[in-house]
């Protein structure tokens, strides 16, 4: 039989994916480089008490669609449903904007591990590289440093820091194809290539499936191997003209004054 | 402490950001944080070529496109639209922070919280807020050959920013090259810490009055120059 | 140990392979050894479709070349110039071993000098030759999920190849599933090594009298099928 | 100014490298992969007791040029000029034919420190990611774990593999530009990839320098910030017709029989 990692629904892509799991989320924290329809169907599915691994928590729709996205969802679809138990992430709050996340957090509804960006990539690689762990400079004499086992090595301090793994991981390329094969879009690469094979599942959601051999071999950034589901975002999105909150509102205000998003 | 000293001029963000810019130097690989770092980006001295890192994945980009343009596909850290230039490249995560911890910017320009006598940073929580966020500031920090941090000389409350030893959560020890704020400049050495620049008006004597460590006055010190 | 069974039948190499090829299954990804594991790849099993990994970056090819034809720049792991197909993908070699180490690969054949009882592996030095090569056979070995090793049954001086303990440098230990012989296929188990399948014209008792520990004859032993 | 990496001359761009300097070479054995023409000026030069990193420690110029190659050395062309004091690599010697390396490794002239290949990879992106050390599961319970840490980690046991850093990484890439971003071809990735950055000083050899902006930003597989200087091959290079060595003929003829290079 041909290999055929392409799915057709997005709740079919999700199907198995069971109260407890631990998923990973691709992207950096923008909507673009987020699977933002994986994310949905993940909360149409109601998965509770789930540890999620990401950059950021989430922003929410509205902040997105204030910018003119139409796929607007990212983390906080899971958070604001309340099917999040534990974030391991590099950045749980934002500095302009309290997100629900945030929220949460501050009422003890959800828990939070957080591991510096650098890091967080590492100890993702580790687990798809199958690395027992890795010493990293980052951290050393901060609070990141609490439990964690210290070594010099010629001469400088190092922080053991164990490989990340999940359950899933759900990321979002540009285009695939039946191999898995995956090519994204300038920056939108991020967690997303990282994650891909990081996770017993890796779940792709691109822009756009091509037939198998339309890749060019060269520039290919995933390796089918990482990849076990891959499904296309429909074409034609309905209008989401859900209000906009004010809270988001003011965040843009003050993103603009900042000059950051 | 004191706020006697709250009508005297200050540099503005747009400043401080130029003063920054001063320090890039022909070649250099740098990478800017969100805030008055990221604006250091529009004085790169004339005639001089650097190459900047975003960690979300990118080594070479041009301009900010005002907000709601550009592609979103294609963005700084701070998530802002930015433009491709000739030499961009694309890199995903693990490669990003590969040149972040492994030693190859020349430059990390961040904001601060406080700065010690020995170069700790701290600039991850603001103590009152309780909860911060690390994000790349740790392995910027520990990372990059020469760590300059931009920010305000004293707090809201007229507080020292440079202190003998940081009061809030470190970023990270030891790691602090230079520091530009709105009234001086200040080089971190084994020896301690080195006021080279003062902004106009103000005294080596009053500098000295809002920072905790005792400065060790360069033989060459003299007012910022822009 | 004596050389009765000189004139006997066995499998040749290409036999050989086309047995190895049979746990091909469908989408597997498959790295392929120098010697008669890389000859299985002419011998995947009709309506199956698997993707070959070659450790100097590559996933996906098709034919092996007749030697001077070909791109130079595209080789297997054997230096054989090998065909694009729909779907090859290219990487660098950390890439390529983060594949092979992180258990990514189904499977992984190998040549093989001894194979023990508990699926301990030996195939990078011959003790007469004093110097080897381990290569990439360590990372295969330990990395790969399924581990088979296709090699002749005893040596040149009639010794058994399949023993209760290595006697030559490991490759790794615990590692071997599946052994593929001249003579018979062994699965390596938890509860010992089950013979599966033997050649034409062998007994069971003349394939133990040739291995050294004590084998399982699996209840639905048979000649070996191709 | 602008910055240029490009260099004009082989023996100006090897001119640095100092007597017992610890040089990568890039590469995975092919010599269509090698920087061959970084290696001979090197040779030229005659640094002496030098420590090379590689995959393999060359095969002679007369079997790539029994293949039809036109830049045909390989790092023999340090070794049997003696140029070479210790080779860290994963495969010293060959099955097909005795090198030279393998004649001064016997004769006792050189030493060999040997690394499985995806642990020699792993240890020199180590040093390029500014990791203090990694755990591997690769050589447990082999003569590669001697003098090595073993851990414990969720129940397997790894080795404790350090970095390898090094003064200069010799590379071969395709295409280069004045920032040093690299694009490949096909195979040839290999170590060249690897190396670049992982050393003090990279230098890369290319097939062709193009301008600025010339390189696809999505295809760039190394970018620039881990190249210090980029050196085009000459578009012309004169018939080596030095005979061939019946050593080279007789290993052509095993290697046939053999079907492996």
């Amino acid at each position: 039989m041909p290999i055929n990692k392409i799915v057709a629904g997005f709740d079919e892509a999700v199907a198995d994916i069971p109260d407890g799991a631990t998923i990973m989320i691709g992207g950096f924290g923008t909507v673009a480089s987020t699977p933002t329809c994986l994310l949905e169907a993940l909360a149409r599915k109601g998965v509770k008490n789930i540890t999620t691994v990401s950059n950021t928590t989430g922003f929410g729709s509205d902040v997105w669609r204030l910018l003119g996205y139409k796929f607007s969802e990212d983390m906080d679809v899971l958070v604001r449903n309340g099917l999040v138990k534990k974030a391991i992430v590099a950045a749980p709050v934002s500095t302009v904007y309290q997100n629900n996340f945030e929220k949460l957090l501050r009422a003890g509804k959800v828990e939070a591990e957080m591991v510096p960006q650098g890091t967080l990539a590492e100890r993702i690689r580790a687990a798809k590289a199958g690395l027992g762990g890795v010493y990293v400079p980052t951290g050393v004499g901060t609070i990141v440093e609490k439990g964690k086992e210290k070594k010099v090595i010629n001469g400088k301090t190092y922080l053991l820091e164990l490989p990340i793994t999940a359950d899933f991981a759900l990321i979002k390329a540009h285009k695939g194809d039946r191999w898995g094969n995956l090519v994204y879009r300038r920056t939108s690469r991020t967690f997303n290539a990282t994650m891909a094979g990081a996770a017993k599942v890796t779940i792709a959601e691109v822009d756009e499936i091509v037939e198998l051999g339309q890749l060019d071999p060269e520039t290919v950034v995933t390796p089918g191997i990482y990849v076990d589901r891959v499904i296309a975002r429909p074409k034609d999105v309905k209008v989401d003209d859900r209000p906009i909150s004010q809270e988001a509102l003011d965040s843009q205000a003050k993103t603009k004054a900042r000059g950051s998003a | 402490m004191s706020d006697k000293f709250k009508d005297k001029f200050r540099l503005d963000r747009q400043t401080m950001a130029l003063r920054v810019a001063k320090e890039f130097q022909d070649g250099d690989y740098v990478n800017l944080g969100i805030g008055i770092p990221v604006l250091a980006s529009n004085y790169v001295p004339a005639g001089r070529e650097v190459v900047f890192h975003s960690e979300n994945g990118v080594l070479g980009f041009g301009q900010v496109h005002t907000a709601g343009e550009g592609d979103p596909d294609f963005v700084n850290a701070g998530g802002q639209a930015v433009t491709i230039i000739p030499g961009t490249c694309f890199f995903d995560h693990h490669e990003s922070f590969s040149i972040v911890r492994g030693r190859h910017l020349d430059i990390s320009v961040m904001g601060g919280l406080q700065v010690s006598e020995k170069g700790d940073l701290a600039n991850w929580l603001v103590p009152e807020r309780q909860i911060g966020t690390i994000g790349g500031a740790m392995d910027l920090a520990v990372g990059a050959r020469k760590l300059i941090i931009a920010m305000n000389h004293v707090t809201k409350d007229n507080q020292p920013r440079i202190v003998k030893k940081c009061s809030y959560e470190l970023t990270a020890v030891e790691c602090v090259k230079l520091v530009v704020t709105d009234i001086a400049v200040i080089e971190v050495t084994k020896k301690g810490m080195v006021l080279k620049e003062i902004a106009p008006t103000w005294t080596l004597e009053e500098v000295q009055e809002l920072t905790e460590p005792k400065l060790i006055v360069a033989p060459d010190c003299k007012e910022i120059e822009l």
